[in-house]
């Protein structure tokens, strides 16, 4: 059993590496429009959060979410075609890369305004409960977030109508090219949990089991009704902020530690020393990732654009 | 037919949505009478509580970007909330939420998702200061996704707001305080008692009603200034002066048509509204108009409007700032002569 | 010393009490204009936290500003004049009840947004700081607005920088009519500073010399720049939120505990007790305020209305 | 004479009034590049910190209610901040201190208390998706209080921003990526490059300026817009159509003079901005002119202007939505038949 998680973790987090890592090279062949915020590094963070949730259990991404949407069940293909811009894309090429999702899993559309989804994941959850629903809510967002007035009023309303959200702060130590050094004067952003009367909890962002085995107390606390948990991971983000940032701004030492603490090689490592797989194994796991995501270039690069005719639809709902 | 007034029209259509369909629900600060509550600062929501219970007239904490996120949130997975503002001012506050979120949200995942919210807002000037004093509407009829409606009777009251809330997009009503009626009578309050059916119904957006006939000025005013119009024509016509008075009712959609075939009867087109003169939702109509039936026109086309400051305290001067009947019936005069 | 700092906050308070009372019968008699907001019962904080500031430190106020108003040393005269709104009042008739204020004595003009003076006053206390003056701010303000992003902020950027600001909240246990139970899932309001790393303090908001007290900690640590520090006030309006407000959302027994710790009475039980003044001392400052009142009552209704040919003035500055 | 791009011009002007005036200081999200920061998210700010050290060019957490109450406070009390917006959508998150605060607070204190601040917010569509692309004039030059430019061109970038810092008000400038030059090359960017004077100067707001004479026809177009306005005017000039292209340079103050004098020569009016049709800026230049000028008008006064949609990625329709150069050329043709 474990064994099969464990697997089905590697082969998730790998497919997110190597999601991403093609679409850098994308962009560095100039060939894809826009930008993108890569989530190198933590994916230990999206996986571990969101295995074995329900496709009714929702998610709520931000400006840096394929690996949120890959680990809540979002197709490659549909990610990769949004990033072309695509009429097959998930959001028919109106969204773009930072608004990637798939209400049908329960990916909800991410959000590019740092702390926007934070409220509204509190509003899900209200109309979860509303519903009666066990379904839960879990709501990324950054260290940087965490200064956002919409975090303080988004977790306060979770706590006091104890609605079953799951707030999980990926604290990769910056936001953008800040430290949170200048940002914040507190070492653990789980604290804040304390002023709204909602548990808070430190976690290893880049040990998956770790973050599944939190993720698990919260969701179950979540789903009988006691409301929500505010977890914050301890995470690096190995690529820089945006495909253009060199990351200056950090120190080869603290890079160094980090980089050795790679969420993939970690698991990796625990899967070979526990005989869980073997080499071959994994790599026979990466070449099918590799192949899903080459398929789905090939397919995003032929695919259609979207006609200019339709560029009025959707600006209002066009009916069920 | 009930006589009622705006606050018990707003209450009414409410109520019987509320009734109709359990996922509408109501948040808001102060909205629940629970316990002596307030009932909303107007009172609009009053006895709702007692009806449909706490989970669904909601009171919230003084947290604006909360009460628009949760509004948001949960209409995207099934519910139809009607959030409040105490007034409409505060909604800066959540101004984010309003236009980068629920605005956006349905074009930016290419038809994923919907947001079925309603938003009240109380409007209008009522000698409280320049953050409780703001006509908002020009901010939102230029926010692509978002609808705007401004009920001025108890009869559009009870038919639009039902409209908006089985609406499938966010919608924002605004609302004038002079006009609710209720315990709260403000200095200038007007507080109309009209008839609403019994029987159910809806009026569509987009469709402005006129008010007065006339041939020799349209009008288009919206909420109070619906009122100072039609007084102004009252007054006019004894001058001879013609004024077909329409109240657009809804500015985002916007019945163009019916202001375009007025305008080619009578020639003249003057909008009046609380809102700033600088790109206040005249500004938009005056353009269109400009762009689309210039030669319709025998005059300038002229807005009366309150001008350009924050609202002053000092009733002299608020009275000054806001477009009087007389100030209308002067500029009537004005562009008769011109 | 001790003796003399009593009487005078004595004074202080009966003289927000007294104007406070004037401007309710004032508007009975439907012949004040708006609204108003009365301060009645939490008149310890405004004179516990002020008495002895300096003109040059600043004060920024809400919705609510008599009492710290009057407290921070603007003239009544001018107050009772804006409540007219007249050419005389403190902000020359446009302001009005919640934006009353004079800053050549430090008395920021209040703010009627709830929470929108909070960043406000970090910028205030930046300033003084890039200044190198050892100025301090106080910011009121309430309960309610802690569930407000202005205040999570607002407070975050005191704390990071390291600024002279003071944050006080005055817990008087309902915004508007809704009971903090409903808002808040914590005890203590000044528990949230630890989430900006800042020191937080419960007070006694009706006993004045607590709050003095505290403030005297507060005020020196932050003229010595070791920072903000918030303190939270637990307090009770006597009267209703605002004019129309009959409180029915209070249950009695609550009121009778309070009433019966009315922050006048307290601190004039305390002047006789120690004999440092006797009835009729305290029934002549009494008097002596309500002729200030009153005088600046009949001046009010006097004075001469603003004119509407300068009602674009000031919409831009007018020039130094 | 130096040759500068926009960003160097920006940088010019903050550095030039941060020598000149200590009490100027910066504030933003990453706008410092002390240890290897961004230097500003589009670099305007790169070499500040080095010169001017931390404490004037100050990183401050994600947090616009912060970065703008910071500077509202720290204006009234004698300093002179310039605020960053990493993209313009942002500035939702700090409605409520932009236009309840920093606009009123003069007003609403009788005049006590002044907010000398700067906002910079780069605004345009750059296939970001709809939340970091907005141009969002309309909704300030609507605000009573506050000032609002939009320097197209290097000259007009340091004369203007130089003003706006020593403005005693609060002035939000608009900044077009598309415009900027630099490390970060849109799609379609333009980069100008032009002469900047090393004599100290500044241009006063509300002085519009003719970028190109013409007698067909007057088209008012701002920050690329006005880049594209002018590659329209040549093309249509081998057609024989003589395009008058303004460029309004600050939006509030707006020089109507200058545009009016050129309607009463061309009869013709076309506003191209990249801010919505509905109740964009142009809306108010076109009403404006329509109760003014009217009879100077041989045609209908035309707004081109990006569709009233939230702004999509697809590069596709980000280019369709925002006015290219040729729907401009279209929409003269169709002017002058008309
Ligand atoms: C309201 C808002 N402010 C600023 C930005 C620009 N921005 C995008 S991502 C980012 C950094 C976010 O930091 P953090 O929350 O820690 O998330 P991370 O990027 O580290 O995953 C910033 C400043 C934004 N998108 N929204
Ligand atoms: C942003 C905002 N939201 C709502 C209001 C309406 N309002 C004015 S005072 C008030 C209650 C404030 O409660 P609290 O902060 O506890 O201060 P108190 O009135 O108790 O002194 C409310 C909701 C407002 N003025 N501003
Ligand atoms: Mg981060
Ligand atoms: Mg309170």
């Amino acid at each position: 059993m474990e064994a099969k998680m464990l697997l089905e973790m590697y082969e998730q987090m790998d497919l997110i590496r190597t999601y991403e890592e093609t679409l850098y090279y994308l962009f560095l062949e100039g060939i894809m429009p826009g930008s993108i915020h890569q989530s190198h590094g933590q994916e230990a963070c999206a996986v571990g959060m969101l295995y074995g949730l329900r496709k009714t259990d929702y998610m709520a991404s931000t400006h840096r979410p394929a690996g949120h949407d890959i680990a809540k069940g979002v197709s490659v293909k549909d990610m990769m075609c949004e990033m072309f811009g695509k009429e097959d894309g998930c959001c028919k090429g109106r969204g773009g890369a930072m608004h990637t999702g798939d209400i049908t899993v329960g990916a909800i559309p991410a959000n590019a305004i740092v702390g926007g989804n934070i409220p509204i994941s509190t509003g899900i959850g209200l109309s979860l409960k509303m519903q009666k629903r066990d379904d839960v809510v879990v709501c990324f967002f950054g260290d940087g977030a965490s200064n956002e007035g919409a975090f303080h009023e988004g977790l306060n309303g979770a706590a006091i109508w104890k609605l079953p959200v799951i707030f999980v702060c990926e604290n990769n130590l910056y936001g953008a090219s800040t430290s949170i050094k200048n940002t914040l004067n507190i070492e653990d952003i789980a604290l804040r949990a304390d002023s709204y009367g909602m548990p808070g909890e430190v976690v290893d962002g880049n040990d998956v089991l770790a973050v599944y085995a939190a993720a698990q107390r919260a969701i179950t606390r979540a789903r009988k009704g006691e409301g929500p948990t505010l977890l914050e991971l301890k995470t690096y983000r190995i690529a820089g902020h945006s495909r253009s940032d060199g990351c200056a701004y950090r120190d080869d030492v603290e890079e160094a530690e980090w980089f050795a603490r790679d969420p993939i090689e970690l698991l990796k490592n625990k899967i070979l020393k526990e005989k869980i797989a073997d080499e071959q194994i994994l790599a026979d796991i990466h070449e099918k990732n590799e192949q899903i995501v080459n398929e789905a270039v090939d397919y995003a690069i032929e695919a259609k654009e979207p006609s200019v005719d339709d560029v009025l639809l959707n600006v209002y709902w066009e009916g069920d | 037919m009930a006589q009622l007034t705006m606050v018990q029209a707003l209450n009414k259509a409410i109520a019987d949505e509320m009734e109709r369909d359990s996922s509408v629900f109501c948040l808001g600060e102060d909205i629940s009478d629970k316990d002596g509550g307030f009932g909303g600062a107007f009172a609009v929501t009053r006895g709702l509580y007692e009806k449909f219970g706490e989970e669904r007239v909601l009171n919230t904490p003084i947290s604006e970007i909360l009460i628009s996120g949760a509004a948001i949130g949960a209409a995207m997975v099934g519910s139809r909330p009607i959030a409040d503002l105490q007034y409409g001012d505060f909604i800066f506050c959540m101004m984010d939420q309003l236009c980068n979120q629920a605005a956006k949200m349905c074009y930016m995942s290419g038809g994923q998702v919907k947001v079925p919210m309603v938003l009240r807002a109380p409007v209008g000037a009522t000698q409280r200061g320049a953050q409780h004093a703001q006509s908002l509407e020009g901010f939102f009829t230029r926010v692509p996704g978002l609808k705007v409606i401004c009920p001025a009777t108890p009869y559009d009251a009870v038919g639009l707001l039902k409209t908006a809330i089985r609406d499938d997009n966010p919608v924002i009503v605004f609302e004038h305080k002079k006009l609710y009626g209720g315990k709260r009578v403000e200095a200038g309050a007007i507080a109309p008692v009209g008839e609403v059916p019994d029987k159910e119904y809806t009026i569509d957006f987009g469709k402005a009603e006129i008010k007065r006939e006339g041939t020799d000025i349209t009008i288009v005013a919206n909420l109070l200034m619906m009122y100072r119009a039609m007084e102004a024509a009252s007054h006019l016509e004894k001058e001879g002066i013609s004024c077909e008075v329409i109240d657009p009712r809804t500015l985002v959609p916007f019945d163009f048509d019916t202001v375009i075939k007025s305008v080619k009867k009578t020639g003249r087109l003057m909008i009046v509204h609380e809102d700033t003169y600088s790109n206040g939702w005249g500004a938009e109509i005056s353009a269109y108009v400009a762009e689309h039936a210039i030669y319709y026109l025998d005059a300038p086309i002229v807005r009366v409007t309150t001008y350009d400051t924050p609202i002053p305290f000092s009733p002299v001067l608020e009275d000054y700032v806001i477009p009087s009947t007389e100030r209308i019936i002067e500029s009537v005069r004005q562009l008769m002569d011109s």
